[in-house]
Parts: structure tokens; sequence; C-alpha cells
């Protein structure tokens, strides 16, 4: 295809062209002819042909699926991931509650408090994924990084509990050590040469 | 309202009252100028400087700028776009980034204002300091975060009258200089205060010495001034506000039950914490913190249920407290029609003589004023009540009024109240003795009434009480003398300089003794008045307008309550005086209107909230459980006689009086469809229940309920009353009353305000009886006897102590016969 | 009437009932993989190899699933309805000569449960019952689809057995009789004494009236997924819906029987080669029922009436008409 | 013996069948046992030898008729009970008379019939299918095709009247087409 077909939107003149559809027919002759010429044009023997051959070259294409896989894109939005600090390895997550605000599927809560250090402390974090729609908003709007979509979409378990475990979701701590956590290089990531942009406040402590 | 004038604010042109500030005026026609230090109420600080606003012409703060008639009004010029932006930019200096975790983030001024203003970038810079957060026990500061916008101060001083918060020196580097010239002058003048200032105690202590009334934490623009229960525990946007009316006192305060699903696991709804609209109503701790006192986990339980109707078809008395709905009230009204049920509410009872002996002098069922007509006087008396924990809203009154109207009041009370004697200079506290109360009615007739047309004999007895005396006052007078001085002259001539005496005049003042002939009051030496009391009073009078009357509790239980009354409808009457009763309980006024109560106690009792032979308890310790007046929709009538609508803020499972109520032959399927049927009690409404608004309008006005109409009742002629007798509890006396904080057993039952009563003595109290906090005491009246626990109580003075009632284990009502006061014996155990 | 009758009378009816019963397991499994195949699919693949055993999992899935009767449903008449569809089918196969007669330990031994000497009348009769078992389950189910999937069952076999009377009056006024055998008998001279030969049009309808008459492909309006979810069986679950379906392809096979013995010689001489000769056929008339559910699409109702009545119905007639004018002639 | 117990055996599911169509109150159980004993009749035709008739009994009257009766019930609510008001004591009064009276017929039947003897009796070595062929083309040859023409006029009387309304087809016309018939539908009730 060049270039041209895809700037010409309208779409009405190009690229289509008609089947040849004769008009029902409305008079009792004009039926019979119908009716004969379908009989016997043996267009069903065409149908009945086409299957058969299809049959005999066996060109198959099913993918096996459990044993085989097929490869995700990597921008592939399934099952949450949450994402650790590199290095600390401790939770991105600061409990701000914009994904729980968010989220249109209303599958998103969280418990806080105040932790023994001041600080705001994630005591418990679940996503419904029996509920979740994945439509990304909550990795959208994650000041921190710390929620992304992961590439696994195998839901199936027999309990629903299953489907909300915060443990599951984290990124496990060797592999965010480690350097191999996949950051969601998208929207609200740190942009090259961030820090030069950043203006400097003196600290006076 | 009065004095209508016309200003013209952007264009629109809008009426208003003389003298109002520009602000209010624009914001009550929802005209926005922002603003982040004002308070509707309070004192304009003009810490912000953001509302700027150009009037004729000439930049001035919207905050603190009267209008005038004919006022052309700009909100935005290019010199205040820059400002403002100036202003927003050195708000967010130093800011903490910490918007995800802080817990204002959501319903935060800063972040509003910013985004308002549009700052997207910062020009200035000053070095920060380290500022540790600290714990106040219910509020929480973390200073990192304060802008020094001094609504918090200013509202407990104007408003709460605690005055415990104030600005305190920052410490850290100065602004660098340069900035005086590159930047806008009032951002660079709001700059520079605020970066030499913080927040802090008053008395610079670590703890913070208040009422713990908390509404510093709701006037907080940012996150600085938190609830420390509340602290990371929820995020702003995930509360959903029912609008309900505070149900532990009688101010009927408007408030709105934050509440959210438990956690994770649990969907039922849970209060978080507890908004009030601070613009125009000021909280007390109780209804703050004391807001998760529902009947948790009540089942319908068949059994406990048929045993109840049983008991009811038993009984034929009912007792129950002034902590229920009216429409609860109005079932109860009904059961007795139906089934001749005695209904027993003493306190309900001792207001409602106390009315119907009012209303045969005044001619109306209700007394005239409300808690807002004392916001507006300037001189306010209060009389049998211990406001700080009778009525925390009319001691915000009673403070307002003295700090914004230039005002002036008088405390009747036998207790002596640090916290009324800290309001103002101008109150003057006057600790009578128990039972004076009717003394001190005498006194306000023989201050203030129109003695023309007082009847005569009342005259007559007041003057009795005058006497003239001789005392010797000291007169500080001024005297002219003439001083002789060296004076260090230029000589002209010889063109040097040369000392001369020169004589010069000059006012000395000189204390003279003097005797004088004056007037000796003897009802002033019996309610053991201060000396300097009528002296006091002359320069409180002063250019004062407008006068109200608290009369409280006290009176309501004094042995001579009806006389009490009369003396009251008699002030009322021939006084400036507007007068406000202050009801004990929540819905005390409701349930008096509505319930004939009765005095005799039959032989079976049901007791709503209150122990008897078959109990319903909201607490949930009785034979069938009840809704408290969180998990209630409904209506209490308030000290300024409203109907206010409560709403259903959590679940509630059992059953409640109007399933008894329909067992027993009633028919509704809700209480609330009783709302409506209170119209044929005399002053209620028809109106039903969801018609019923609970909000304020933007100009300030209460849309809340309907207010009780103003019930005529015919007057008698007969306005005597009783002389004084010389009645006095002797010994030691004992208080019923409750600490701050606490009402009732429903604010003991919050988990914030839990605590264990016990008895609460000042610091003279215990050292005269040689008690040290924590000792166990054995309280001995003439009623009965109870044992308790010693608790220091800071906020009291005097040889007093008190007994509480917010603690079931603690029978201290079984010690009083009535009246509030009473004589007792204390021996420690 | 001997025991000797009694007991191999029995015997076949057990054999009859379980190759049949056997068969549709497998008429399913090779459905699903020619159908697989022709759409470049695999099929089943998991249970056992190449799939196969995806029969025996599909059969105790079914037999050990909850039997679940909805609660509105007409109780005795839902749970009796599936039965007389597999009753009728298997009733059906009375009639039909499998095999040759051949000797096993010298007795002989008809492969045919009863030899009546109007056989094919017979075998329309019973599948003309059959229609109780979607009838009745569609009335009873209480459901709107099986309602509607009842009244297309309904008209669909009324009409269709009209065709199919009529498409086999010509072969049964050439042949005289209504036997099968006879009919095998007829043609035992060989493909070119096939009467698909000298009856082609009543082949054509005929085949037309039995794809009906199962409710396969291009007619398949009974239960058909996309308007009605399944119909009549909507409700079912479990071996109840089981049944329904152990009675379609028993069916299925019976028809490819029928066909094959009335049409394309039958059994021939009765060798061993004719036996083999007849499996072929059946085979392929039951392949030609997958092959065409890969290739066409459906019918509307409308339009399989319209072609019973406007189409197929003047066909038959004119049919019987030549050829009874032929053999006056 | 086998004879007569298949005799007996389907006699009592007949007499059971048809008691069931008359007695129930539920409509689908009425249809389900009316072709249920339409079935059990066919077995006498089939122990009578008349395997034709038998063949025909099943698919005329079950396989069409009722097939037919299913059709017409699909306009009802067949999952509900129906219930029937004895609106009249005196026709009850008759149908039990006429009950007895046939009971007693059916008794003395068999000791009449032993007295009757076939006009056309089965003749040996011809198909049953013959016989009825040679009944029908020979002796009844005449009501045979008047039956037949009746039939053919009261079909064809049948669908003129079903037919009238079906001179236009819905799913066939274009939408102006509907608009147009709806409008003259309005013209002509109005």
């Amino acid at each position: 295809m060049s270039l041209e077909q895809f700037q010409d939107r309208n779409v009405a003149e190009q690229n289509y062209f008609h089947v040849d559809i004769p008009d029902y027919p409305t008079t009792g002759w004009g039926k019979v002819k119908r009716a004969a010429s379908r009989t016997f044009k043996g267009e069903l023997f065409v149908g009945l042909w086409v299957v058969f051959r299809e049959m005999i070259k066996f060109d198959i294409h099913t993918v096996q699926y459990p044993k085989e896989k097929l490869p995700v894109g990597p921008r592939y939005r399934a099952v949450h991931e949450m994402q650790r600090l590199f290095e600390s390895g401790t939770e991105r997550c600061i409990g701000c509650g914009l994904c729980e605000k968010i989220c249109i599927s209303n599958c998103i809560r969280m418990e806080t408090k105040l932790d023994e250090n001041s600080r705001k402390l994630v005591t418990d974090y679940t996503i419904n994924l029996g509920r979740c729609i994945f439509c990304g908003y909550c990795a959208e709007v994650c000041p921190e990084l710390a929620i992304v979509h992961g590439p696994r979409y195998e839901n199936v378990s027999d309990q629903r509990a299953h489907f909300t475990d915060f443990s599951d979701m984290l990124t496990p701590i060797d592999a965010a050590i480690s350097g191999t956590q996949k950051e969601f290089d998208g929207f609200g990531a740190v942009t090259p040469h961030e820090d030069e942009r950043v203006k400097t406040t003196p600290l006076a402590y | 309202m009065e004095n209508n004038i016309t200003i013209t604010i952007d264009g629109k042109e809008i009426q208003t009252r003389e003298g109002e500030f520009i602000l209010n005026a624009a914001r009550a026609n929802n005209i926005f100028i922002p603003a982040i230090c004002y308070l509707t109420r309070c004192s304009p600080t003009l810490a912000c400087r953001i509302c700027l606003v150009e009037a004729d012409g000439k930049q001035v703060y919207a905050c603190n700028a009267k209008a005038k008639d004919g006022m052309n009004i700009t909100t935005t010029t290019e010199n205040i776009e820059t400002e403002k932006r100036a202003i927003m930019e050195v708000y967010d200096v130093n800011h903490p980034l910490e918007c995800g975790v802080c817990d204002q983030s959501g319903e935060c001024e800063l972040q509003n204002y910013t985004l308002e203003v549009g700052v997207d970038s910062q020009s200035y810079s000053v070095p920060d300091t380290h500022k540790e957060a600290v714990d106040w026990g219910l509020i929480h500061y973390d200073p990192a975060l304060c802008i020094v916008c001094e609504r918090c101060t200013t509202v407990c001083k104007d408003m709460i009258g605690d005055a415990a918060i104030k600005t305190v020196p920052r410490g850290g580097d100065a602004l660098n200089t340069d900035y005086k010239a590159q930047m806008p002058k009032d951002a660079y003048a709001m700059w520079n205060k605020l970066n030499k200032s913080l927040i802090g105690t008053a008395d610079r202590s670590d703890m913070l010495d208040c009422t713990d009334c908390g509404e510093c934490t709701a006037v907080c623009p940012v996150g600085a001034l938190v609830s420390s229960d509340f602290q990371y525990a929820s995020n702003a946007w995930e509360q959903k506000q029912v609008p309900a009316t505070c149900a532990h006192c009688s101010a009927g305060c408007q408030i709105s039950y934050d509440v959210k699903h438990t956690d994770i696991e649990n969907s039922d709804e849970k209060i978080y914490r507890v908004k009030n609209e601070w613009n125009y109503v000021s909280l007390c701790g109780a209804g703050r913190y004391g807001y998760d006192f529902q009947n948790a986990d009540a089942v319908k339980d068949e059994t406990a249920f048929n045993a109840a109707i049983a008991a009811f078809k038993k009984a034929d008395t009912i007792a129950f407290t002034s902590s229920i709905t009216n429409e609860e009230a109005f079932i109860l009204r009904r059961l007795k029609e139906e089934r001749g049920y005695k209904l027993i509410n003493n306190e309900a009872k001792v207001f409602k003589t106390f009315l119907d002996d009012y209303s045969k002098i005044s001619g109306q069922q209700l007394y005239g004023a409300d808690l807002k007509m004392v916001h507006a006087s300037d001189f306010v008396v209060s009389i049998g009540s211990a406001l700080k924990t009778d009525n925390p809203n009319a001691r915000f009154a009673f403070n307002n009024s003295i700090t914004m109207n230039k005002g002036a009041g008088l405390y009747f009370h036998p207790i002596k109240d640090p916290v009324i004697d800290g309001l103002s200079k101008n109150v003057m506290s006057i600790n009578h003795a128990p039972l004076q109360e009717e003394t001190a009615l005498y006194l306000m007739l023989d201050l203030f009434a129109d003695k023309e047309n007082l009847p005569k004999d009342i005259t007559k007895y007041l003057d009795s009480f005058h006497s003239k005396k001789m005392i010797t006052i000291e007169e500080t007078i001024k005297e002219e003398i003439i001083e002789k001085v060296m004076v260090k002259q230029l000589n002209k001539e010889t063109g040097e300089e040369e000392e001369v005496e020169v004589e010069k005049k000059k006012m000395v003042p000189k204390k003279v003794s003097k005797e004088v002939e004056v007037d000796d009051n003897a009802l002033l030496a019996q309610l053991g008045a201060p000396a300097d009391f009528d002296e006091k009073l002359q320069k409180f009078l002063k250019k004062k307008e407008k006068f109200s009357l608290m009369v409280g509790p006290d009176l309501y239980t004094h042995p001579n309550s009806r006389n009490l009354a009369r003396l009251v409808a008699l002030v009322e009457k021939y006084t400036q005086f507007e007068l406000v009763m202050i009801p004990a309980l929540a819905n005390t006024l409701g349930v008096s209107l509505i319930c004939d109560l009765d005095e005799e106690v039959g032989e079976y009792t049901i007791g709503y909230n209150t122990k008897a032979d078959f109990t319903l308890s909201a607490l949930g310790d009785g034979d069938l459980d009840m809704p408290a007046l969180n998990q209630q929709e409904g209506t209490l009538t308030s000290i300024n006689k409203r109907v206010n609508p409560t709403n259903v803020a959590l679940s509630y499972g059992g059953y409640v009086l109007n399933d008894i109520a329909n067992a027993l032959g009633l028919d509704a399927k809700y209480t609330i469809d009783y709302t409506k049927e209170l119209g044929v009690v005399k002053g209620f409404s028809r109106e039903s229940f969801d018609d019923l608004p609970n909000h304020y309008t933007n100009s300030g006005e209460e849309v809340r309920g309907y207010l009780l109409k103003r019930i005529g009742i015919r007057r008698s002629s007969n306005e005597s009353v009783n002389e004084l007798e010389d009645i006095a509890i002797q010994s030691d006396i004992v208080y019923l009353a409750n600490p701050v904080l606490q009402f009732t057993a429903f604010t003991n039952a919050s988990h914030q305000l839990h605590g264990e009563g016990g008895l609460y003595g000042s610091e003279a109290f215990m050292s005269k009886h040689a008690l040290n906090a924590g000792d166990k005491v054995n309280v001995k009246t003439a009623q009965g006897e109870v044992r308790a626990v010693m608790i220091h109580d800071n906020k009291i003075d005097g040889e007093i102590a008190y007994l509480p009632t917010f603690d079931v284990n603690l029978n201290s009502e079984a010690l009083f016969s009535g009246y509030r006061f009473s004589s007792a014996s204390y021996t420690k155990v | 009437m001997d025991i000797a009758f009694l007991i191999e009378t029995v015997v076949k009816i057990v054999v009859i009932l379980l190759v049949f019963s056997a068969l549709a397991g497998f008429g399913t499994y090779f459905e699903r993989k020619v159908l697989a195949f022709m759409q470049r699919r695999l099929g089943p693949m998991h249970v056992g190899p190449y799939g196969l055993l995806q029969i025996a999992a599909d059969g105790i899935k079914l037999f050990t699933k909850e039997d679940i009767v909805p609660q509105n449903v007409v109780g005795p008449i839902f749970k009796i309805a599936p039965v007389i569809t597999a009753a009728t089918a298997f009733m059906a196969a009375a009639a039909i000569p499998f095999m040759p007669s051949f000797t096993m330990f010298g007795y002989e031994v008809h492969p045919i449960l009863a030899d009546i000497n109007i056989g094919i009348l017979y075998i329309l009769g019973v599948m003309g019952i059959g229609l109780y078992g979607p009838l009745l389950g569609g009335l009873a189910s209480a459901n709107k689809w099986a309602l509607i999937s009842t009244a297309r069952a309904a008209s669909i076999f009324i009409s269709y057995e009209v065709i199919t009377g009529l498409a086999l009056l010509a072969p049964l006024m050439m042949v005289g009789s209504l036997s099968l055998i006879d009919f095998n008998n007829y043609q035992v001279g060989g493909i070119a004494s096939w009467i698909v030969w000298s009856q082609p049009v009543a082949f054509v309808l005929f085949v037309i009236a039995g794809f009906a008459e199962t409710g396969r492909t291009p007619f398949h309006l009974v239960a058909n997924d996309h308007e009605i979810i399944d119909g009549f069986g909507t409700e079912y679950s479990g071996m109840r819906w089981g049944l329904f379906f152990i009675g379609e392809y028993a069916n299925m096979f019976f028809i490819s029987f029928v066909i094959a013995i009335l049409f394309l010689g039958g059994y021939g001489d009765g060798s061993g080669l004719g036996a083999l000769a007849l499996l072929a056929k059946v085979s392929f008339i039951f392949f030609f029922f997958l092959w065409t559910r890969a290739a066409w699409p459906d019918v509307r109702p409308d339009q399989l009436m319209w072609l019973c009545w406007k189409v197929l119905m003047p066909i038959a007639v004119i049919n019987i008409v030549i050829t009874g004018i032929v053999m006056m002639f | 013996m086998f004879e007569a117990i298949a005799f007996y055996l389907f006699a009592f599911l007949t007499i059971v069948m048809f008691s069931v169509t008359v007695f129930t109150k539920q409509a689908l159980y009425a249809l389900t046992a009316l072709a249920a004993g339409m079935i059990f009749i066919s077995a006498f035709y089939f122990l009578l030898g008349a395997d034709f008739l038998g063949a025909v009994q099943i698919i005329v009257y079950t396989g069409a008729v009722m097939a037919l009766y299913a059709f017409g019930m699909m306009f009802f609510d067949t999952t509900r009970n129906v219930k029937e008001y004895g609106r009249s004591p005196q026709i009850i009064f008759l149908l039990s008379g006429m009950i007895a009276l046939l009971i007693v017929i059916i008794f003395v039947v068999p000791i009449v019939s032993e007295n009757i003897t076939a006009i056309y009796p089965v003749i040996e070595g011809v198909g049953n299918s013959q016989a009825v062929g040679m009944v029908l083309f020979t002796k009844y040859l005449i009501p045979f095709e008047v039956a037949a023409v009746m039939l053919l006029v009261a079909m064809i009387a049948g669908i003129v009247l079903a037919g009238k309304k079906m001179d236009y087809s819905l799913t066939l016309m274009e939408d102006e087409e509907i608009k147009l018939a709806e409008e003259s539908k309005e013209k002509a009730l109005s």
C-alpha cells in the first residue's frame, strides 16, 4: 500500500470493490429463474470443494495453547505488577490512593496507616481482577510508577481470593535488586535528562 | 437585612449591608475572590493577602475592606494577577511535594489555589529549615506543611476562646534581600512574615493545653493540622459525606459523617471522621471525635424482640433519656395515647416545667433568642450553666460575641472556670455559692430592668438590698507641676552649646484617697462578686447595644426552679436581654415539647437507654438493641429552636423502636413517617423528612430543617415572684457535670474519647482534701455513696469536684436529688 | 417362537444399542475432527492420542454432571423427552438390515431385528415419533427459545415427512415392496442397477428430506445457536442433553443406512465385500453430513417451508407421475 | 401366549394413557398421553398382523395429527395447570351414562362377535398392504376418492381463509412499502 491511500481518507471511494449482487427478483418468473440458477450453477458444490480442498491440504494453523504460547507484545496490558524500587527493593507504592480513585470499575482497594516512622504505610492492597477491565488508568495515574500492567494473562484459579493477592503482583525482591524488573516506559515515566531540567532548591539541613 | 446598599463587583450589582466586608458580600453572591486566611465570623488577619481587589481604583484587601454604597470593585487587574501569582509561588516554596500521602490532598486549598492561579514554575527560593512534626494528642501538627495562614490561631482565639495556639518564630535563614526589589510588594511582605513564623502552643510547651475541639484541624487549608486518628487512614476523596446533626448536646451542630468501607475484607461502612462547615458552624471535640458510638453488630434477635413485645404488654411505664429523635419521642407519645404508658424523663420534665412556668409570664411557648443572636450581641450573661461542658457552642457564641463585637460578659457559676476566665478580660466570672442562681437573677433585674414598668413589689423588694455606705477610694488625679531642667542649647550669638535652665510644665498622676458615698448592693455580697464589680460593669456596659442572657440546666434542676423560671421571664420582659435556654441533652427541647411526661413511676418499667426492668439500649448493653443516633434518620430539636434532620451514617441490623410500635398496633413503615405527623405538636410543622434541607448557603444562611413556630401562650397577669429564701449547701460540694469532650455514655463509647469516669477535682480541691490523682475516693451525699477514682482536671478551679454522667459504671446520678449540686463528704479509701 | 429366536433378538437389540451408542460418540469425534480439518484446525487433541479419548471424556462429563431440572418446567415431560428422542432413533433401527445375513456357529444370523414387510414405512413412522423429543422437551422447558425451537421442529417434521413419503413413492412403485430387504435384492445386479440411477430426483429429494428430518446443517434451525441458543435443549444439561445428542447422531447413522440401502444398492449380493461396500457407503453419507456442515450456510425457516411446499413437493409429485407413466408403458 | 401378554399390556397402557388424557389438568400431559395412546393402539394392528395399518396409524395420527395439535398448543402456556369448571351437571350425567352404556356394549360385543364372519377375509400369501390396496381400489374406490376430493377442498379452503393476510411479506418489503401497507390497514380499520 502506498502512503496516498492512507492520506486519502475518503474510504467510500477507494480500496473497495463491489460484489455483483443482483437485486431481489420481484416477479414470479424472476424467482423461478433465481431458484434455477442457484440450483444448477453449482455454488453449493464450490463451497463443498473449498472446504474439502482445505482438508486435504491439511494446512493446520492451530496453536496448541497450554503447550505452545504465542509471544505477547511488550506493551501488553494484562495483570498488574507492583514495582519495587531498584537497589533497596522497597515497595514503590506510597499509598496515595489515586489508582483507587481513578479505577472505573472500582476494583482497587487499599488500606493505609501511619507507621512507626511517621510515614504512610500501605498495609493492604487488592485489585479484584474479576472486576478489572484492564483499562490501564491506574498505571497511567500512578505518580510513582509503582503499578504497571504486566504480560501475565492467565487468571484461572479455583478461588476468587487468588485474583486479588498483593504478593503475587509484587515484583520478586531479587528481580528488583538485580534490575531485571521491567519498567513501564510510558506516560509519566521519567524522561531522559530530567535532572538537567529540575531547578535545585537550597537546603539548610 | 438592614442598611441595604448596592455595590458593583466585576460589573455585577449586588445588594449588601453597610459595613460588610467586600469578601463576604462577594461570597454571598457567588462571586469568587480567593482567600486563604480569612474565616467568616472571625477577624481578618491579612496573613495571605491573596484577596486583593481594586475598589474604586484603590487596591484593598477584600477581607477587611468594608463595602460602601456605590462602590465599584474589580477582582482582577494585571497587578492583582501578578501579586496572586507571586503569592501562590511563595506558598509553594519549600512546600513538601507529598500530596500523594498528605491527608489534605484532594481538599487542600493550597492545591486548589496553586492550580487556580496556574503556578507552573518557581521563581523564588529560600533554604528550608528542618521542622519536626509534633503530636498534640488528638491533633497532629506538621510544621513542614504549614503555610502560616493563621486560620488556626484566629479560630482558636476568636471563635473557640482557648487561644491555645499562636505564631512562634521559625528560625532559619532570612530572605534574600534582592527579592524586595524584584518581587511584587504584597507577596514579599507576606513571604517576609511567613518566613519568620510557625505555629506553636501559646505557652510554648510541648503539649497543647486546650479543650481539644479540633477546630484548628478543620480550618487548616493544608495538611499541617490534622486529626491524629485520621492521619493516613484514608484519602479525602474516598469518603462519602453523610449530612447529619451532631447527637451529643443541644447545639445541634451540622456535621457530616465521612464514611467509607471498613477495610478490604469488610464492606460495611465505617465513619472515618466528622467534618463541619467551619465557616458557619464550629464543632466541639465531642462532636468531632465522638462519632463512632454506633451500636455495632446488632442483629434481629427474634427472641429478644418477642421478649420486648411481652415486656411492653406488661409494662405501664417507659423511662427514657433525651438522646432520641423527635420521631421516636413521637412514637412514645403515640404509645402513651394508645396504651396509657407513663413516660418518665426527669431531665426533660424539669425543662418542660421550667418552660411552662416561664411561658406564664412571657406569653411565649419558647424563649425568644438563639445562639446566632448571642453571636451578634455585645453583652452576654450566662447563669446556671457550666458553659464549657453543657453546650460548647454556647461558649463559642459567648466568646465570639466578646471578641468580635468588642463585647463583654458576665458568667455566673459556682465553679471557677479558667477557660471562661481566659476568654477575655472583658468577662467577669462570679463564682457564687450553689443555690444562689436566684440571687443572680434578682441581680439581673436590679441592674438592668426597666424599674418603671417592673411590678412595684419587685422593685420594692430589690430596693431593700440597697444601702448607702462610705468607702475610701483611691483616685488618681493629674497634677500640674513645674520642673526645672537643664537643656543644652545652641547659643546663637556665640555659636557654642551651653546648658540653660528651663522651666517646664508637666502633668503628673497622683494618687489621692477620697471618701465617697456609694450604693451598697447586698445581692453582690451574697453572690460573692468581686469588690470592683460596679466599676467593671460600668466599663463593660459602655457602648453596648445588644444584650443576651443564657440560662442553663442548673436553673431547671434548682429546688426553686418554678420561681427561677418566672424570674427569667421577668428578666426577658423588663430588660433588653434576649433569652436563650440551654437544654441539657441533644433533644431535651424536642422531647419536652412532644411528650407529655409523667413523674410517678409505675410497677414495671421499660427503659430506653436507661436501666430498667426491661432495657432497650443503643449502647448494646440492654435486653434489646436499639440504633444509636448515627444509625438513625430523624430529626433533633436544637437550642436554636430548629428541627434538624440527621441521616443514617452506618447500617444497623437490629430492630428499631418503630418495629416495636408496629407490633403494638401502630402502623408506620419507617420511623421517619412520623416526621410529618410531628405537626400535631405545637410549634412543629407538617413537613416530611425527605423535604428537610441540611446545609448552609454561601452567605452563611442556615438552611436546615425548619424553625419551630413561635406559639403565643395566654399569659397570666400575675407576675409575682417569691422572695429569696435563705438556703445554702453547707460543707463540701459535689457537682454533677461532665468533663470536656464528654456528654453522655455515647461520647464515651467512641474510640477516641473513651475513658473511665471518676471524681474530677481541681488542684485546689485535691490539696484541700489531701488527695492525689489516682486515689480511690468515697463520695457520700444524703442520697447515696459511690466510689470513684480521683482525676485531676485543670480546666476547673476552686475547691470543688464534680462527678460525670458519661460513665455507665459510675452511678453518679443516684447521689443527687435533682439539683446538680449536692453537699458531699469525701473519704480517701 | 422359540427361545433361540428370543435370545437372538435380545442379543441383536443389545448389539445395536451398544454399537450405535458408541458410534454416536465416535460420530461427534469425527464431526469435530472433520470440521476442524476443513477449517484448518486440529480439533480435539488433548484427551488421549489425537484426542481420541475425547469421547470418553465427554461421556464421563455428561454422565456425571448434575441433573438440573429447572424450576418452572413440567417435570415428568421434561425428563422423558430426551428418552423419546434416543428411543425412537433406536426403534427405527429395528427394521434396518445392517448387513447381509451370515452364518455363525452354524446358526444363520439375520442382522435385522424385525424383518417386517412394511420396513420403510415403519422406519419413517418411528422417525416421525422422534419429533416428540424436541417437541415435548421444548414445550415443557418453560423457555421461549425452546418454544420457538419446538415450533420449528414441528413444522419441519410435518412438512418434510410429506417429501420423504412422496420421494419414496416412486422407487416403491418400482420395487413393489416396502421391505428394505426387497429393496436391496432389487439392486443386486451391481452398480448399474442402483435405484439412484433410475430415480435420481427421488434420491436428491430423499437426501434433502433426510437432512431436514435429522436437523443437520442447511436445515439446522431447531437448535440454531446464534438465534435460539440450543433450542429445545436450552434448559437441558448433563445426561438428558446427552440423550438428545445420541438420538441425533443415531438418527444420522440410520438415515445413512436407509439411503444406502434404498438408493445405493445396500449390501448388494450379500457377500463380505457387499457388507464392506455398505459400510463404505454409509460412511460416505455420514461424512457428507459433516461436509455440508462445514461448507453450507443455514436457510431461513420461511425458506425452508418455501423449499418444501413450493419446490420439493411439486417435483416429487411430478416425479411420481412420470414414474407411473413410464411404468405403465 | 406372547400375543395375549402383549394384548393385555397394550390394552392396559392404552386405557391408562387415554384416561390420563381425559383426567389431567395439565395440557402437556394430555398431549403426551394422547400421542402415546395412539402409538399403543398401533400395537394392536401389529398384533393382528396388519403391519401396514399399524405403520400408517403411527405416521398419520402420531406423526401428523398429533404434531398439529402440539403446534396449536404452542400458543398457550403449556406449563400451567388448566382449571376447568363443570358448568353443566346435565352433560356430566349424560356423558357418564353413555360411558356406562359403552362399557356394557364392550363386554357384550365379544359374545356377539363369535357369530360374525369377515366379508373379506385375509388372503394367505398376500401382504396386507396389497390387501388394503385391493379393498381401497375396488370396493371403496368411490368413497376413497370422494374423501380425497373433500380433503382437497378443505385444504384449499383453509389456505384461502388463512392466506388472506399473507399477500405481503414483511421480510421482502422495503421500509416505505411497509409504511404504506400499515397506513392502508389503519385507513381500513377507521
